[in-house]
């Protein structure tokens, strides 16, 4: 039953993109001072899991039910993260 | 799901039911993986809040070994590529190349999972055990539940490749493949967070 | 229903409670007899065949959502004023407020532990962490007319520290100090209860708010502890 | 009955291991009944206990609060709404033959049996159950120290909460893709059944809003197990107590919307069949059951106005809370004015609905000033609150689901139950049920926070102790009645007169076209055609208008 429609992506191109993408944020947060890291290393990792997710989960070919299933988490976990920050960090920092 | 019952579903299906774009199976599995993504994000989102409002995170994450870790990334990312190797050769019907690379996969699960005994042991022998601080208890909070959750991959890997001797079913081994990814973009965003930042 | 209010905000509180109650009250009201009047309209015997559309006097009813919203964004208004004034601004503020325009306030720490209170006073030079501070168990005086800022905090689980009289409860956290702000007007012995589940005596954690007239308060103040000994309260203090 | 045949099976795996829906639904059905009637009888040991204080001890008490709270959340509501009427109904009225995943059907029957047993073990492991009330608000339930009753109780409390969380996300999984992958040809998704689209966005709610809770239940464990201190607060060591409350909460408010959903779904099936009118728009509601779904999810911190969370983002969820009565007052007002015109059957089934519906508004009402931020200080924590929930929740829990009892027995088991004990019972119900809540919300107003072992202590409160008394017996008097209930549930199953008519109500949606009960894979060698919108009562000068019919197939041989 699975669709056949779509060829296969380069899946052992992006494998290597990925490994060069690990390596970046690995030097990144050598070389970069600790305060100014963790953005760039973040975005790295998104990087690095959107294509995972639209590659190698097939996301990018998957129709608009499931593609719901996986960004509806995000939301609930960007609403908890931001609901929160008011509350628990300044507290934190005492 | 061995019965007559199942059997029926599947020559129906098509012809009784209203036609979705998704296999039942994956799209259950979709669901599954859907609140899996909470739990891990909640916990993910738990640190990230303490992360901002605890000043010596930094200090605690120089302690962990950025090479054992990386090493465990590549790991990883080996096992997703070939788990994705996988399923495209079982799209394509070469079954005996499937096994090849789920074993291959299943492998690095077990690889992953023994590095990170090694790594663990080695902290607790310099005295990093979790209650000691709140970098250490989210450390091995997270880790702990990401190192179960490979754990299981593993398990579920190794069960679809027994199961594909009966039955050669490509959403099996697919949907095996979907939980490992997700593993995989997890600790791509534990692997900054305890040891790089 | 309500205990007496005895302090300077808890009019506002009251207010928000009986315009609600009063409006979910008639709101009920029309609900339930409507409802009561369907019933009886439309019973099997006297309407044995159901109408192939809603009566249109019926279908006005919908307008009840209307008076819902209209209810709703009044409530919020009312509700967010009283909170707006006397919580949202930071006990801090209004202490600076105070502090300018003068009046008088004194500052106090309650501190919750399974399952009592102890009430620090800063003593006479109005600063904690010196000589002169002094602690009262399960009691809190303090005098008619004038600003209470009290920090609550908890030494183990949550508590909550709650003055029905005062329309004033706020929860004792562990790890975290808060400071919430009165004026008692009216004088007498008022109670003090927790509010928050603490443990298997949780509903003997109780302590007494005395509000005495200023110059009471003055005198009380030269010798507290001895005036504060006679008090029975301190029983649970000593049994710990 | 066709079927029969091709299916022998074993007792055991017929009717304890089964895998048909029908027989995981009654298993549901009536685990949570038994737990009903435990949850009631521990809610009569200590409101007895408040009546004449000194009757159990302080840890006793705490204890059966807890449970009672938990037992009924996650025992009682959640099992009969959503495992019980969810499977059996989910599969009948969407034409399928079964779930999608029968063995994880199975399977999380018998996770929630486990659940179960472990809850009850935990009640009696010497030291005592846990007795940190429902919410196991951290640090009581995490400091073994200052906690009253025994780690190896909460520590088994917590395993009961996780497996039952885990068995109710197996089914979750499994109805949403039953109801979104195997609809019968024809059941677009706005002809569903109301009751179908509650639980298909009541599992959605479940489903997301309980994970972030099992991230916090872990560490929450941790905390116990390893002396870790997420949650605990000790010298030098920052856990943060209002981080569980949240995760709690963000999982708690949407929870009672994972029950109350399905609750209304089972009003509007019952009032469109008992007023042989259709709902009075189908469409408002589908949305505004989406519309409050997902508001739900921004509404939780209005269970800590006074936990100490940042004033401002108070008044912000004060603004969502009051906002999310809209869609509700949308949902009552047209279940309402579904019975307006109508020709009404009061049958015990449409009682007891139009009971729940009644004391659903009393229920809603006062939720306002506990979502209006500046009453909620007064109420927060009051019997005003205790008086509020058992208003929605008893209503959703009890009443609706005897509602469907009396509603569906006949398609469950084939049977009838009796009509005039049904009337004395929904009235009994009724009147003692509000003879027991009512009186507390004037218990709230006067100031009695919750949770208290007796009011006597406090001298404010000594005066109002007739009230719990009266309280008390009513309480006992309502247990009772559903104890008689339930005897005559069980006799009706198998001794009841028995049911020839697959349709006795004349209800128009497809669960009634299949005989009673209905055969192994639910329509033997027929199936449904979808023809008609869900509800076609009084069209066309027709009473009703099935909304499908069933063809027979030709099976092809396997």
């Amino acid at each position: 039953m699975q669709k056949q429609g779509h060829r296969h992506p380069p899946y052992v191109g992006i494998y290597f993109i990925l490994l060069v993408l690990t390596a970046a944020s690995i030097l990144v947060s050598f070389v970069v001072h600790r305060e100014a890291a963790p953005p760039f290393v973040f975005t790295l990792s998104t990087v690095k899991a959107a294509l995972i997710a639209l590659f190698y989960m097939h996301l990018k070919y998957e129709g608009r039910y499931v593609i719901a299933l996986a960004l509806i988490p995000l939301i609930v976990f960007a609403v908890v993260l931001f609901a929160l920050m008011p509350d628990i960090i300044p507290y934190q920092k005492m | 799901m061995s019965s007559s019952e199942t059997r029926v579903e599947e020559i129906e299906h098509k012809e009784y039911y209203e036609s979705f774009s998704v296999p039942f199976q994956r799209f259950g599995f979709w669901v599954f993986l859907s609140g899996e993504i909470i739990i891990l994000g909640g916990l993910v989102a738990a640190a990230i809040l303490f992360r901002l409002s605890y000043p010596n995170w930094f200090e605690s994450s120089t302690y962990t070994n950025v090479i054992i870790s990386s090493i465990n990334t590549f790991v990883l990312l080996t096992g997703s590529l070939t788990a994705v190797l996988a399923h495209k050769n079982a799209v394509d019907g070469k079954w005996d190349k499937v096994q090849l690379f789920l074993g291959l996969t299943a492998l690095a699960g077990l690889t992953f999972i023994s590095i990170k005994f090694i790594e663990y042991s080695r902290e607790i022998h310099h005295g990093f055990v979790p209650s000691k601080d709140v970098f250490w208890m989210f450390y091995y909070g997270i880790t702990g539940i990401h190192g179960a959750h490979v754990l299981a991959g593993t398990f579920i890997i190794l069960g679809v490749m027994l199961f594909l001797k009966k039955k050669k079913l490509v959403e099996a081994v697919e949907n095996a493949g979907l939980y490992w990814h997700f593993v995989d973009i997890v600790w791509l965003y534990i692997f900054p967070l305890f040891y790089l930042t | 229903m309500l205990p007496v209010d005895i302090s300077s905000h808890g009019y506002l509180v009251d207010r928000v409670i009986k315009i609600v109650l009063i409006g979910i009250v008639i709101i009920g009201i029309f609900s339930f007899s409507v409802l009561i009047y369907m019933l009886w309209a439309f019973r099997r015997t006297k309407n044995p065949n159901p109408l192939p559309d809603v009566p249109p006097l019926l279908k006005k009813v919908v307008l009840i959502d209307y008076a819902m919203i209209v209810f709703d964004i009044l409530l919020l208004v009312i509700s967010s004023y009283a909170w707006i004034f006397f919580f949202v601004r930071p006990a801090d503020k209004i202490k600076q407020e105070i502090v300018r325009k003068g009046e008088n306030y004194i500052d106090v720490k309650a501190i919750g532990r399974q399952y009592f209170w102890t009430f620090h006073y800063p003593g006479k030079d109005g600063k904690f962490g010196t000589s002169d501070d002094f602690k009262l168990g399960n009691l809190l005086v303090v005098p008619q007319n004038s600003n209470i800022f009290v920090e609550v905090e908890s030494k183990d689980v949550l508590h909550s520290f709650f003055v029905p009289s005062a329309r004033m409860k706020y929860d004792a956290i562990p790890g975290r100090k808060t400071r919430v702000w009165f004026k008692p007007v009216q004088v007498g012995e008022y109670e003090i209860v927790c509010a928050e589940l603490c443990g298997a005596m949780h509903y003997n954690m109780k302590a007494i708010l005395k509000v005495l007239p200023p110059q009471e308060y003055e005198d009380w103040l030269k010798n507290p502890l001895k005036i504060a000994k006679g008090q029975d309260l301190f029983d649970t203090l000593v049994r710990r | 009955m066709t079927e029969e045949h091709a299916h022998e099976q074993s007792f055991i795996s017929k009717y304890v291991f089964s895998k048909d829906h029908k027989t995981i639904g009654k298993q549901y059905l009536i685990t949570g009944i038994f737990m009903a009637i435990f949850g009631g009888v521990l809610a009569g040991l200590f409101r007895t206990n408040l009546a004449s204080p000194g009757f159990l001890t302080h840890e006793q008490y705490n204890a059966l609060v807890t449970y009672h709270g938990a037992i009924m959340f996650f025992w009682v509501a959640m099992p009969i709404l959503l495992g019980g009427f969810g499977n059996i109904l989910i599969p009948l009225m969407i034409g399928a033959r079964d779930m999608a995943f029968p063995t994880l059907n199975m399977l999380s029957y018998w996770t929630f049996f486990v659940s179960t047993v472990v809850l009850i073990l935990s009640m009696f492991v010497p030291g005592g159950g846990f007795s940190g009330g429902w919410t196991i608000y951290p640090p009581l339930s995490a400091n073994p120290e200052v906690f009253m009753g025994s780690q190896l109780g909460t520590v088994l409390f917590l395993l009961a909460v996780a497996l039952e969380f885990a068995s109710m996300l197996m089914g979750g999984v499994n109805f949403i893709t039953t109801i979104f992958v195997m609809r019968v040809k024809g059941l677009s998704f706005m002809k569903l059944p109301i009751f179908i689209w509650m639980e298909l966005i009541a599992s959605l709610l479940f489903l997301f809003s309980v994970t972030p809770l099992i991230a916090g239940a872990i560490m929450l464990l941790l905390d116990i197990l390893l002396g870790t201190h997420f949650f605990r607060v000790e010298a030098q060591k920052v856990g943060d107590p209002v981080l569980w409350q949240h995760l709690f909460w963000f999982f708690g408010h949407p929870e009672v919307y994972v029950i109350l959903f399905p609750a209304l779904g089972i009003l509007y099936e019952v009032f469109t069949t008992y007023s042989r009118r259709p709902v009075f728009s189908y469409k408002t509601v589908v949305y505004s059951t989406i519309v409050a779904g997902v508001l739900s999810f921004i509404v939780w911190a209005h269970h800590q106005f006074v936990a100490g969370i940042n004033p401002i983002s108070a008044m912000a969820f004060s603004l969502t809370t009051i906002l999310i009565s809209i869609p509700f007052s949308m949902q009552l007002v047209v279940l309402g004015l579904t019975i307006a015109g109508g020709s009404i059957r009061f049958t015990p089934a449409f009682i007891f609905g139009i009971s729940a519906f009644a004391m659903f508004v009393i229920g809603g009402l006062t939720g306002l000033p506990l979502g209006a931020v500046a009453a909620d200080i007064y109420f927060h924590d009051t019997y005003f609150v205790v008086a509020h929930f058992h208003y929605t929740v008893f209503t959703i829990a009890v009443l609706s689901t005897i509602s469907g009892i009396y509603h569906w027995f006949p398609k469950m088991f084939g049977r009838k139950i009796n009509e005039t004990f049904g009337k004395i019972h929904a009235f009994l119900t009724l009147v003692f049920y509000n003879g027991f809540a009512f009186p507390a919300f004037f218990l709230g107003l006067a100031g009695h926070p919750r949770r208290y072992y007796t009011a006597l202590e406090l001298g404010y409160l000594r005066k109002y102790q007739w009230v719990h008394e009266f309280m008390t017996i009513s309480a006992i008097l309502l247990i009772a009645t559903q104890i008689v209930f339930l005897f005559v549930f069980f006799y009706s199953i198998f001794a009841g007169k028995e049911e020839k008519e697959p349709n006795p109500w004349k209800s128009t949606t497809l669960e009634w076209l299949t005989p009673s009960p209905p055969p192994h894979l639910n329509w033997g060698s027929y199936v449904p055609v979808v023809e008609n919108e869900p509800y076609e009562y009084a069209k066309n000068g027709r009473d009703f208008i099935p909304q499908g019919r069933l063809v027979e197939i030709k099976k092809k041989e396997v």
